[in-house]
């Protein structure tokens, strides 16, 4: 398979994907097989979940939570989570089809977290870091002012213990229902960062399946190293309101993590089984 | 002149005045009591309406085509204009304009966004839409202004940054991002001022400065009302719906303390009077600049960033 | 005339303006008149000098020397020359089809130069500034260990002083002669400006026809604000080198002014009439 | 293996010495006395033959197309080289490549100029000729390694900066000069090998280093030889006598103080033994690194910018 036949398939896949995905939650009884919304192929479920998401045949990495991606990179049980005491309000009294207070019932429910990051520090392969990692499926990741003051938190952790931040994001972007105060939070944040610099904290980010809008206009990109996972869109617009401005279709593999390293936009593509390696060395080159 | 719909009925009473003013011309007979009778009603209707306008109605005020935009007030507003060119890579983005400007005898940098009034001078400025060599242009001005001392002022009046490409091959997110950054370690005062429409990201990557003004009638959200609704609405159509629900108007902004301050318009919005309007933008940014001028850099750097720093509403 | 007919009968005046300059110095017999080489009009000499040597027809800015510049830049008798003691010598032994030695000689009889810089001080319209003024007819304008050094001195001197600095370009570039040491100049002069940056000196450049090479690539593209003369050419690789290396054709207008207005690598572009009251414009609204 | 016109006496011999071996084989008689005498024979011919290299010969070495290229003497040096890629704002520049490395123990950042040696690599390279993002990318790299204190070193091989089209359109010169103004302000030890070409600005904009070495065999110069014979005797085959004149070879540069050292290359030039050569460069760096130890960072930059400010030859 050409790398141009790998992206016009993974296209078509995408328009299965939430079906699929919804069928993997939805369907009552659990069954043991599932078929790769890339390949197509007939994959274990529990051979699936054993390769950390990451389609065995195709190496299609799916998306996964902030919890899984916990175990997956950090230390055993070296991970204590930070400033899960700030909990989202509805400062605008938001309604839209529906209400804003409704709707982060509903993602708490369906998730069981209290926002779209997690924050906390751990250790990476005995390195000590400062982290926060998104979770698209509360809300799309999107970041209202819970994740701007969280990831600030959280950087001014990195700067006063002296250890390195991760930031490991995975979004649509901004919280609209939030509107003014969540573009503040790309100011916020983005200052924060600029803390971490002065005070000479090695910043890395890694940018998963999706990162967009807000994020990739703010902290998601202000790293001192980029790594993006392999196959993860990423982007500041999205590729539809771009179709919709120029008038032309796209190229299938427009703002995939290959296409922005071509355009000079991260500085390493990593597989989801070798980023607990690489963030590992990148740590290590930098005596910290 | 563009008439917006809800500006009809003064339109109405205009008319009846011109029929009286051309009668009494034609007559000689004076209708000067009638006349003047009218004319006062028109401007009570006018300030009465004008005062209570709907979000989406100061959104069509925002956006009209007759607005003054960046080089219209620079003209009107400064002393001497210098502009400066490009980013030094290889792009000069026209929809990002700056240079060294005296205004009322002060040396500053300023820096804005451009909008066209023809269809030839908005594809110059692609309809005010920065591209990523735009925010690396006024990166370029921020660290010039930095470097000799200059007050920095930026008028922003932009749909978004553009949704492109090449602006995606370049770096649409990254360099905001970094604006939004190295805003936050200048020393020097920044005044940003949205003067029409402020959309997004596009928008923030000039205004992280230590005051944040807006016209009456401008508007400032992290996503336009048609956006917005296309996306939770799932219906472009109920726009209006989204604008106020978006809270994007300068009064919303100052109560949620996202603004520092509301400069009024002449009635009926800027663009039925230029001149007025920048006379009266002159004297916001005058007075800013006054105010600042009792900080030192590395307040005017902590000010700034703890006004960011505080931004957001939460329970904890 | 549509810019792109301007552009076309420009280039093919410089075929004939070798020709033509060489005419104005050897014709034994000054004549009043003189044929401008790119609108080919009849022009008055007289005309000529008065306009700056600005073509009053068609505004083509011919190319003048240090000594010209200088008169028509500073206020009167405000300029005085510092470092014309250092004076170039043959470190190499250089010979080609003659000796470097010789070259150097031609050069001095020539122009009545001790090298192709004049460095000093003096006011603008009562703004004083520290200014490196090049001159095309010492060799070329190139830079040898002389310009290197005479650049960096009035720079150090700028600093000393707290005065702004200027530099006028006109250059083919290195000094071949000189070869390394030549090349060196370049780190010389760029480091200099780091120390004016350091010193929050402003610094300006002025880039007249034709700027090419070592000087682009070093002192002569990092002023804060970088000013062009209206139609001077300007690059890094020659306009021969280029075509040999791409085989094709160039535009017209490539590396002149106005073309890298739109490339985004000059602030400003300015009439040679024009020049005078824009530098004191810019140097006021510094305020210095 | 490309050899090259003056080796072929060498070539002649070992010709000999294989047809011999042949016989000896074949034949089961003795040759090893013939043999030995040959071999000795043809060492003492090389030995004396590459001591005397015209600089137009040591040019051929500099250029020979198995030459070690960056990647090479990464992957042979390093025990570790994670690369980082591209400028930031729309290009990853393959000639010139960068990335944390560690070698012997010591964590560096590694930056040098990429040659190909097939013409696919040759392309994807550009033949080592960089582009302004290629400066740029550098720059950044320079900037990461001053801001985490770790010591630069780079490798240049290349015959200049990319003559072209988007090249000039986008501030080729901008670009080498600012990574020349750069340098000078870096704190960190930065060390710069000459390892093949090292063409004019392109070679420089890479080399503001605190000690700067050349192979054996390379060469450092303001133009080309073919390039300046053009110009200065309109004739490009007279490139032999313009290396001669423009002095370009390690013992020249060594003698004007433009270099720091000369790293020997193996008998027969660092193709031959591209592992050894690898040792040997390695040993340079490690030595430079240690020496480079004991200054502050204060003093690093001193050194480096009164290294730049002293060079040239002139009467005063
Ligand atoms: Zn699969
Ligand atoms: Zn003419």
């Amino acid at each position: 398979m050409t790398i141009q036949d790998w992206f016009e398939k993974r296209k078509e896949a995408q328009i299965r994907r939430r079906e699929a995905e919804k069928h993997m939650e939805d369907d009552g009884q659990p069954s043991l097989w599932t078929k790769c919304i890339h390949c197509e192929n007939q994959i274990l479920k529990a051979d699936l979940e054993e390769n950390m998401m990451v389609c065995p045949v195709c190496e299609y990495h799916y998306r996964i939570n902030a919890t899984k991606r916990i175990k997956l990179l950090f230390d055993n049980d070296s991970f204590v989570e930070r400033f899960k005491n700030i909990k989202p309000t509805d400062p605008l009294d938001f309604v839209d089809t529906e209400p804003y207070k409704e709707r982060l019932e509903k993602a708490h429910s369906k998730t069981n977290l209290d926002e779209a990051v997690i924050t906390g520090t751990g250790t990476i392969k005995g390195h000590r870091v400062a982290a926060a990692i998104m979770d698209f499926d509360y809300m799309g990741g999107s970041m209202g002012s819970v994740v701007g003051e969280k990831v600030t938190r959280i950087m001014e952790e990195a700067v006063k213990q002296k250890i390195p931040m991760i930031a490991i994001t995975s979004s649509g972007g901004a919280r609209m229902q939030e509107s003014a105060l969540s573009l503040m939070q790309m100011a916020k944040t983005s200052c924060a960062v600029g803390k971490l610099d002065e005070a000479g904290i090695l910043y890395i980010n890694v940018l998963t399946e999706p990162t967009f809008g807000g994020i990739t206009a703010s902290f998601g990109t202000l790293g001192d190293i980029i790594i993006a996972e392999q196959g993860a869109r990423i982007g500041f617009a999205g590729r539809r309101v771009i179709e919709q401005t120029i008038r032309q279709s796209l190229p299938a593999d427009f703002q995939t993590a290959e296409y922005l390293l071509k355009y000079g936009q991260v500085d390493i593509i990593s597989k989801r089984s070798e980023l607990r390696d690489k963030l590992a060395d990148v740590l290590s080159m930098h005596g910290v | 002149m563009t008439v917006l719909e809800f500006e009809k009925p003064i339109l109405e009473i205009q008319k009846k005045i011109d029929e009286f003013k051309k009668m009494s011309m034609e007559s000689g007979m004076d209708f000067n009591g009638e006349i003047e009778s009218l004319e006062k009603q028109a401007n009570e209707i006018k300030k009465e309406m004008y005062e209570s306008l709907k979000p989406s109605q100061k959104l069509q005020i925002a956006r009209h085509s007759e607005r003054p935009n960046f080089l219209d007030y620079t003209h009107m507003m400064c002393e001497n204009f210098i502009e400066l060119h490009g980013d030094r890579e290889g792009a000069d983005d026209r929809a990002i304009i700056g240079g060294l400007a005296t205004i009322a005898g002060r040396n500053v940098v300023l820096i804005g966004t451009q909008k066209g009034k023809s269809t030839k001078e908005n594809l110059e400025y692609n309809f005010g839409m920065p591209q990523p060599q735009g925010y690396r242009k006024a990166l370029r001005l921020f660290k010039h202004a930095e470097k000799f001392k200059l007050p920095i002022i930026t008028l922003i009046d932009t749909p978004g940054a553009y949704p492109g490409i090449t602006a995606e091959q370049t770096g649409q997110g990254i360099a905001i991002a970094v604006n939004l950054r190295e805003m936050s370690k200048l020393t020097v005062p920044v005044i940003a001022v949205i003067t029409g429409e402020g959309c997004s990201g596009g928008a923030l990557g000039l205004a992280v400065a230590n005051r944040v003004f807006m016209l009456e009638y401008a508007y400032y959200t992290v996503i336009s009302p048609e956006g917005c609704a296309s996306i939770l609405w799932r219906d472009a159509a109920k726009a209006a719906d989204a604008a106020d629900a978006l809270k994007i108007t300068a009064d919303d902004l100052l109560k949620y303390g996202i603004i520092d301050g509301k400069i009024k318009e002449p009635l009926g919005g800027a663009h039925t009077n230029p001149q007025d309007m920048s006379d009266r933008l002159k004297n916001a940014l005058i007075g800013a600049l006054e105010e600042l001028d009792s900080y030192s850099p590395d307040e005017l750097k902590a000010q700034r960033y703890s006004k960011f720093r505080g931004m957001g509403v939460f329970n904890e």
